[in-house]
């Protein structure tokens, strides 16, 4: 057997691996391996441990027992230079690029050309555009990265594991922010990439890409191995049945419900700016109507974080109006806009969304907890605050020992919950929904999905900002695509295609 | 953790009630000498001022009577009651607290423990209220202040050809620490001392704000030697030390204060405005091994008791003219006889800063 | 009829016997006398007692327990720090066993009035960088506010000449006002400019010192030692605060009601923290800024609200130097409550009822280690190094953490 | 008026060189370690660290030079403290400075009485480094320019040489491009193989260095002896010049240069007086003029994204 595999030319094997973190286990007992030059997939729901394998295989973590072969030979990964150093490179989720460098001073950070401790910058940029041309990689040597796309971030990050010489390149979600046309490119690359000899391990939680690319997969769930398979002989259902455990209704019950347009919630010609100055929201208008959910799609940077800043009110309006049931709010602080009626779950929780050191019960209540009957003078009152805050902990199903328990003892999905339960109790007129599932598991994004539906029947004005294609499909009754700061086109979700937004999401409708 | 909280409670435990039971039973020692001490102000020894000035009495009177000595250093306000009756209680015949901050310390202290004196230096009592066995110690300062002014007058303006280092600016500086009491009266002797013989001079006064940063004097030097200055005064502690480096780097002539400062730049420092808290201090601790001591009153050391002056020229002694050394002792005789009365504030100076 | 029914059917007179024993203990504890300590022990134990009969042991226990865990990292820190000082002692020659029984004779029991003064004005500070802390402010320039304070309660104090039921609160609330407005230009920078408020706070607290000796000048100066005075008049007996020996004349005479106010002020502050509204707002633009804005808190306002109850705090800490102890403005001293501030805060992890015992805790250190000084000849700045070292190792909390993860690292996988 | 105008002349410069090399040595320090993602308010006591042991060891040689790199290595090892706390403790950056300041001080007054007998201030060296002033031949006759930055003392010019040092270190070399990345994105770092602990520690010691070295300038070269707590607040004047010049080595220096000409100018208001107020105003002058350098320019610039935030590989898995 084991002379069987080399035979086969395995390049990397990982066995027996598991991760305790203080309050998981991440990985338990996991063995793979990776065959030379194949693109070998890695699927799982969120939180399955798919990452926090291929972070102890890149040395960033370190396992807690288990070993780890490179080309037959054991490897202690004690760093990311180790990995690297084997041959290893990795192009992380959330990139790993400095922003206010060049794409050269990312490239070659770490291994820079030069002698005397000097860097010899000259020779750093050829490098840099001799690699990109030799792959057919095309950035922009000179670039800070802060100016580039989402799409060419990527490929700095794969110039730079090609810097560094890799021969395993690992993938972690490279789609979940790239249009369908920059998942097709990637594709291309990858098997470029593969004819080269780099083997490949990409880690998604989309079936498609799993079908569409690799050959070989393994699945994950909740942290143990639950199968590999060769993918041609798999189907979707078997796969989405391995990886979740049970099987999952791939469609929602979405009834369309046809409303008469009432004035909901109204945006005029919006110009915002971002931080660095740059106009962000460009002459931005669109309406959501009561009982309607409208889906924002776009790939990121192009406003919607501005966007969303910009409706909860911590953003200055430059130009334009916001209108909520004919009422201008544009000029209202974040306090107002919540009483008249605004609600808003952000795209990034622990920034906007929660205080973790605080407990459940403040942050249940934080935008209640200036107006009875929680207050009494200056007062809070504890008793009903507790009453309360149980009430929606029982009603949306948080996990949690006790509602003084702080929240950052919860879990991802739990927490997010705990956003959910604040802002949907308050009952708003406009819910503003952005990214409400991300990095959350399937159970807890069908709970979430199915309250985002249930707002919309109590005649909620809904606007859902997601990068992800399938969710804005799955939710929307209008699909407006957001491209540089502007609505570019409207769909109507069950008479377009992932392909048609998709191009207008990189631009295509301007061409 | 169950472990280590058991155990650690377990060794607070012995902790504490071995110190209580060492601690408890501290009986005070007897002594067969006289035991005096001093109380410090927060300024603390190292001052080169009144604290060590004081420390340094204590001991001559260790050396030369064979007295037991003591020091407490205090560190806040609240430290010098405890303090003060602390040594008393520990068996001190005579507890000196230094430094006009201690003024209603000491008197507290003072009526709980009538048994043991207690003298304050730079601290004036009202003899009509306070005990008897307090007494207040305090230096006519502006009488040296008023002697180094004679000095740096004279040298400044007619004699200006006896060292390369002297210029013909006619312009002196003073460096103050802080703006308190016993500065202003050197500052004021010190105005008076220019302007009775040299009217015409320009005295210009900074204030440092610190009594203990070097930089500051010696910036504050530089300053002043750019502005003409060729004798600058330190009234400044600590920061006086950088005065004094800072004239020696400027090659102008420094004078010090307090004590004999010349050891430090025996090349800049012509002379010191001396207060003589060492002699005094011993005087007081010698009258109470006589049985002599006196409360209830306050001491004024000036120069009739030979406690303020200037010290000697060391090496200026020859370069130093004879004319300026008579119109010091002129000035002696007369402030000793009365004919002089030295202004002790800028305002009885005339001095308009 | 058991023992528990017993006690049980006998509770409201035991509990009265052990309020009439706790209230006397720390009457007489605080007025000096060393014995009122061992009443409120023995308050405590026949409580825990009681409830050790009456109740489930376990809960009794547990509670116990949390309450030591609590208690572990402090105790650990000056534990540690305490040997650190002895060893420090040995190498220098001295014997730490008698140094340290004096420092604790002395700080607990010959001079604990000493310690109570000392701690009063910390209290004040503490509460002050706490409070400013709890909203991710560092308010580094306490010392500043407690000028402003003792400024205001000095000029206020000379001339206003009143009934002290009126005077004492009106000078604590005018004294408190000028150190919040003192306080509201750092806040202002730091909102309209982002400059950041350790040192804007640092600049001002040099600015008030040098401003007090202006103030100084103006307001007094005793005429028989100079025209030119460093220290103000006296403020009006009347508007001392209330001395302990008025009511008990066994107590120690300068102990004054300036403890009392700020333990009060000390449960106070935790009551605005944990049960208001503004409380809350603090709480969470210091825990998360960006989110307290999308849940409508101005964190602008708070930052406001935060910096100037802050700096009234510590302005508060001068009016009970100035009333209670010295009755006097004394000029240009630097008298370290600022820096001892931040550090009985830091010790407290912010917690306002923690500062109580931390800064009793600084100031025995402080009056023990005079005591030691002057009887054991062993230098006072040891009890400096001992206080830096309990800061640095309670602070450092994650340090046993890690030790603890490092040890335990091996066992997860032998299994 | 024209009295007025008189005050700006050569020795208002060379003043002001002076009373900033402390605060430019500190400053530049600072800025390495916040550009690498650690705020240092521990510079204050590292100075005092570093002016205590240059004057222990020039006075037990004889020899400043001892004492000058004594001074260093000391203000570098007590750096380690902080490094440790806020590294490898992940203690709150601020928090272990304010703590280190408070043991560096009384660590400083404890061993002063070990080391000389008694408090309050150290014996004046034999020989202090400002008898090695020289001035560099040529440059030193430029008019103005020459006396003010060529006709020195030791480590004033080496604060100028430092920061030009860092500003190449800082833009040319690998371990200052490492250092400024540490301080935008640990976690980058940390994914191409390099050791953000590493850089981290780095940076904290070369502030330690500086700082050290800017106490020995107080004590061995501007002065010749030890005071406890000599530093005066210097330490934290240099933070703010460290910031008010946006994070650069050569922001630092100009924004130092601007409060040592503060308080030289104040010195010179002082003595020419031309204005009839109380002296203690004078004095405020420098620290109000901080405050206005810190509210007026920091928003000028960026500060390194971050700056003064916790940093763990390992974070709890979502």
């Amino acid at each position: 057997m084991e002379r069987e595999k080399r035979k086969d030319g395995i390049c990397l094997r990982m066995e027996n691996i598991s991760k305790q973190f203080p309050k998981v286990l991440a990985n338990e007992n996991i063995s793979i391996y990776l065959k030379r030059g194949e693109i070998l997939a890695l699927l799982g729901e969120n939180g399955a441990g798919k990452s926090t394998l291929m972070n102890i295989l890149y040395g960033l973590y370190r396992p807690t027992c288990g070993q780890i072969y490179i080309n037959n030979h054991e490897a202690t990964l004690l760093s990311p230079k180790d990995a690297i150093s084997l041959g290893l490179g990795m192009v992380h989720q959330h990139f790993m690029l400095i922003e206010n460098l060049t794409v050269t001073e990312n490239i070659v950070l770490g291994m820079e050309p030069g002698s005397w401790g000097f860097i010899d910058f000259k020779k750093a940029r050829k490098i840099v555009k001799e690699l990109s041309e030799q792959y057919h990689l095309f950035v922009d040597p000179d670039a800070k990265i802060e100016g580039l796309s989402v799409g060419q971030q990527q490929r700095v990050e794969i110039l730079k594991a090609l810097y560094r010489k890799a021969t395993i390149l690992i993938l972690d979600e490279p789609t979940a922010v790239l249009t369908p046309q920059e998942v097709d490119g990637l594709f291309v690359v990858m098997r470029s990439l593969q004819e080269r000899k780099v083997s490949i391990i990409i880690i998604t939680h989309k079936l498609e890409e799993v079908k569409a690319i690799s050959g070989r997969v393994y699945i994950l769930r909740r942290g143990k191995l639950a199968g590999e398979r060769v993918t041609k002989d798999i189907s979707k259902a078997e796969l989405a049945h391995l990886m979740v455990g049970r099987d999952v209704v791939l469609t929602l019950n979405k009834e369309n419900r046809i409303t008469e347009k009432k004035p909901g919630f109204t945006l005029q010609n919006l110009f915002v700016k971002n931080d660095n100055g740059v106009t962000a929201l460009n002459n931005l208008s669109l309406e959501v109507c009561p009982g309607e959910i409208v889906g924002i799609a776009g790939v990121a940077g192009n406003g919607q974080k501005e966007l969303e800043e910009v409706l909860i009110g911590i953003r200055r309006i430059e130009k334009g109006n916001i209108l909520l049931t004919g009422k201008n709010i544009s000029r209202y602080g974040v306090k107002k806009r919540i009483q008249s009626g605004l609600s808003y779950v952000p795209s990034d929780r622990y920034r906007y969304g929660l205080f973790l050191s605080m407990k459940v019960s403040e942050n249940i209540l934080a935008s209640s907890l200036d107006r009875k009957p929680y207050v009494n003078g200056i007062n809070l009152r504890l008793r009903v605050i507790n009453r309360r805050s149980e009430e929606l902990v029982t009603m949306y199903g948080i996990k949690t020992p006790s509602v003084h328990e702080p929240v950052s003892n919860l879990s991802g999905g739990n927490q997010q919950k705990v956003i959910l339960a604040r802002e949907f109790s308050r009952e708003p007129v406009v819910l503003v929904v952005s990214q409400p599932t991300r990095g959350l598991d399937v159970g807890a994004i069908e709970f979430i999905h199915s309250e985002i539906l249930k707002m919309r029947d109590r005649d909620t004005a809904v606007l859902l900002i997601s990068m992800e294609l399938e969710e804005i499909f799955a939710l929307s009754d209008r699909i407006l695509v957001l491209y540089e700061g502007s609505i570019v086109k409207e769909f109507d979700p069950g008479k377009t295609s992932h392909k048609e937004v998709g191009y207008y999401m990189t631009g295509g409708g301007e061409r | 953790m169950k472990k280590y909280l058991t155990w650690s409670l377990i060794f607070c435990f012995i902790l504490f009630t071995g110190t209580l039971v060492i601690a408890m039973p501290q009986g005070e020692k007897k002594q067969d000498n006289i035991m005096v001490s001093i109380a410090t102000d927060i300024g603390g020894l190292g001052d080169k001022s009144f604290n060590d000035g004081c420390y340094a009495g204590l001991e001559k009177a260790k050396d030369e009577l064979g007295m037991e000595i003591k020091v407490v250093e205090s560190k806040q306000m609240t430290d010098y009651v405890p303090n003060l009756s602390g040594l008393a209680e520990d068996g001190s015949k005579l507890v000196f607290a230094v430094g006009f901050l201690m003024a209603d310390a000491i008197l507290e202290s003072a009526q709980h423990y009538p048994e043991s004196y207690f003298a304050g230096i730079d601290i004036w009592i009202d003899p009509a209220s306070a005990p008897k066995n307090v007494l207040g110690i305090n230096y006519k300062e502006h009488e040296s202040g008023y002697l180094a002014g004679i000095v740096a007058g004279l040298l400044t303006k007619e004699y200006v050809t006896i060292s390369p280092k002297l210029n013909n600016n006619n312009v002196l500086g003073m460096v103050l620490g802080m703006d308190i009491p016993p500065v202003e009266r050197y500052q004021a002797g010190f105005y008076a001392g220019v302007m009775s013989v040299n009217p015409d001079c320009t005295v210009i006064s900074i204030v440092t704000g610190v009594f203990d940063d070097q930089a500051k004097g010696k910036e504050a030097t530089f300053v002043l030697a750019e502005q003409g200055a060729d004798i600058v005064f330190q009234i400044a502690g600590l920061t006086g030390l950088g005065v004094i480096n800072g004239a020696k780097e400027k090659g102008i002539f420094a004078i010090g204060v307090d004590v004999d400062q010349n050891y430090i730049a025996p090349e800049t420092v012509i002379t010191s405005a001396e207060k003589g808290v060492t002699e005094s201090t011993f005087l007081v601790i010698k009258s109470v091994k006589e049985g002599s001591f006196k409360g209830g009153q306050n001491l004024v050391f000036g120069l009739n008791e030979d406690s303020t002056g200037i010290s000697p020229y060391h090496g200026f002694d020859s370069v130093i003219p004879q004319k300026v050394k008579d119109k010091v002792n002129q000035a002696i005789s007369d402030i000793k006889s009365g004919k002089i009365v030295v202004p002790s504030t800028r305002v009885e100076a005339g001095y308009n800063q | 009829m058991t023992a528990r029914e017993i006690l049980y059917k006998y509770r409201v007179i035991v509990f009265i016997l052990l309020f009439l024993l706790a209230g006397s203990g720390i009457i007489l504890y605080i007025t000096s006398y060393f014995a009122g300590l061992l009443f409120i022990l023995l308050a405590i134990i026949i409580y825990y007692g009681f409830h050790f009969l009456l109740k489930d042991k376990r809960i009794v226990l547990s509670e116990i327990k949390s309450i030591a865990k609590k208690m572990l990292i402090p105790l650990a820190g000056i534990t540690i720090a305490v040997l650190i000082g002895a060893v420090v002692m040995i190498i220098t020659g001295y014997n730490p066993l008698t140094a340290y029984g004096a420092l604790f004779y002395g700080g607990f029991v010959k001079n604990w009035h000493v310690s109570l003064l000392n701690a009063a004005p910390l209290i004040f500070t503490g509460l002050s960088v706490a409070f400013a802390f709890k909203a991710g402010l560092f308010n580094i320039g306490a010392e500043g506010q407690y000028y402003i304070g003792a400024m205001a309660a000095a000029g206020l104090g000379i001339y206003f000449d009143w009934h002290p039921l009126v005077t004492i609160p009106v000078i604590f609330l005018a004294a408190g006002l000028l150190g919040s407005l003192y306080n509201f230009f750092p806040a202002l920078l730091k909102v309209k400019t982002g400059a950041h408020e350790v040192i804007t706070t640092m600049m001002f607290a040099h600015i008030a010192r040098y401003f007090s000796s202006i103030f100084i000048r103006n307001f007094g100066g005793d005429p028989s030692t100079s025209s030119h005075p460093y220290v103000t008049d006296p403020v009006l007996p009347s508007n001392w605060l209330l001395r302990f020996k008025d009511m008990f004349p066994w107590a120690n005479y300068r102990l004054h009601s300036g403890i009392i106010i700020a333990i009060l002020t000390a449960f106070f502050v935790h009551y605005l923290l944990s049960y208001t509204r503004i409380g809350f707002e603090i709480r969470a633009v210091g825990s998360n800024p960006a989110a307290a804005k999308t849940q409508g808190i101005s964190t602008g306002k708070t930052v406001f609200i935060a910096l100037m109850v802050a700096g009234f705090l510590s302005a508060m800490a001068g009016v009970n130097q100035v009333l209670g102890l010295d009755h006097k403005l004394y000029g240009n001293l630097s008298t370290g409550y600022g820096w001892n501030g931040i550090s009985v805060a830091l010790l407290a992890s912010n917690h306002p009822v923690g500062v109580i015992f931390t800064s009793i805790l600084w100031g025995a250190l402080d009056a023990g280690g005079q005591y030691m000084a002057r009887t054991q000849e062993v230098h006072n700045s040891i009890v400096e190094i001992i206080k830096g070292t309990v800061l640095f190792l309670v602070v450092a909390r994650y340090l046993y953490t890690y030790w603890g993860q490092k040890r335990k690292k091996k066992e997860t996988c032998n299994e | 008026m024209n009295d007025f105008f008189t005050l700006f002349n050569v020795e208002l410069l060379h003043s002001t060189i002076r009373l900033s090399t402390p605060i430019t040595l500190a400053a530049v320090g600072a800025t390495i370690c916040e550009r690498a993602g650690i705020v240092n308010i521990a510079m204050e006591g590292l100075m005092l660290i570093g002016a205590f042991t240059a004057v222990f060891f020039a006075y037990i040689t004889g020899n400043p030079w001892i004492g000058l790199l004594a001074a260093v290595i000391a203000g570098g090892i007590f750096s380690l403290l902080h490094a440790y706390a806020t590294i490898t403790l992940h203690l709150d950056h601020v928090v272990s400075g304010a703590v280190l300041n408070i043991l560096a001080l009384g660590l400083t007054n404890y061993l002063l009485i070990l080391a000389f007998g008694h408090p309050g201030t150290s014996e004046p060296v034999p020989v202090s480094l400002a008898e090695y002033q020289f001035a560099v031949p040529f440059l030193s006759q430029i008019p103005v320019i020459g006396p003010v930055f060529f006709n020195q003392r030791p480590i004033v010019y080496m604060s100028f040489l430092l920061i030009i040092f860092f500003t190449l270190f800082l833009y040319r070399t690998k371990t200052g491009l490492h250092v400024r990345a540490s301080g935008e994105h640990p976690l980058a770092m940390e994914t191409i193989g390099v050791s953000v602990y590493r850089i981290r520690y780095l940076a904290v010691i070369i502030s330690g260095l500086t700082s050290g070295l800017a106490g020995a300038f107080l004590s061995i070269e501007n002065s010749n002896v030890f005071t406890s707590g000599m530093t005066g607040g210097r330490g934290f004047i240099a933070l703010a010049a460290n910031i008010s010049g946006g994070w650069s080595a050569v922001g630092s220096f100009l924004a130092s240069l601007f409060f040592g000409f503060a308080e030289a100018f104040q010195y010179k208001m002082q003595a020419a007086r031309l204005l009839d107020l109380p002296s203690e105003l004078f004095v405020m002058f420098p620290y109000i003029a901080t405050v206005i350098a810190v509210a007026g320019l920091v928003r000028k610039s960026r500060p390194p994204k971050a700056v003064g935030l916790d940093f763990r590989i390992e974070k709890q898995a979502d």
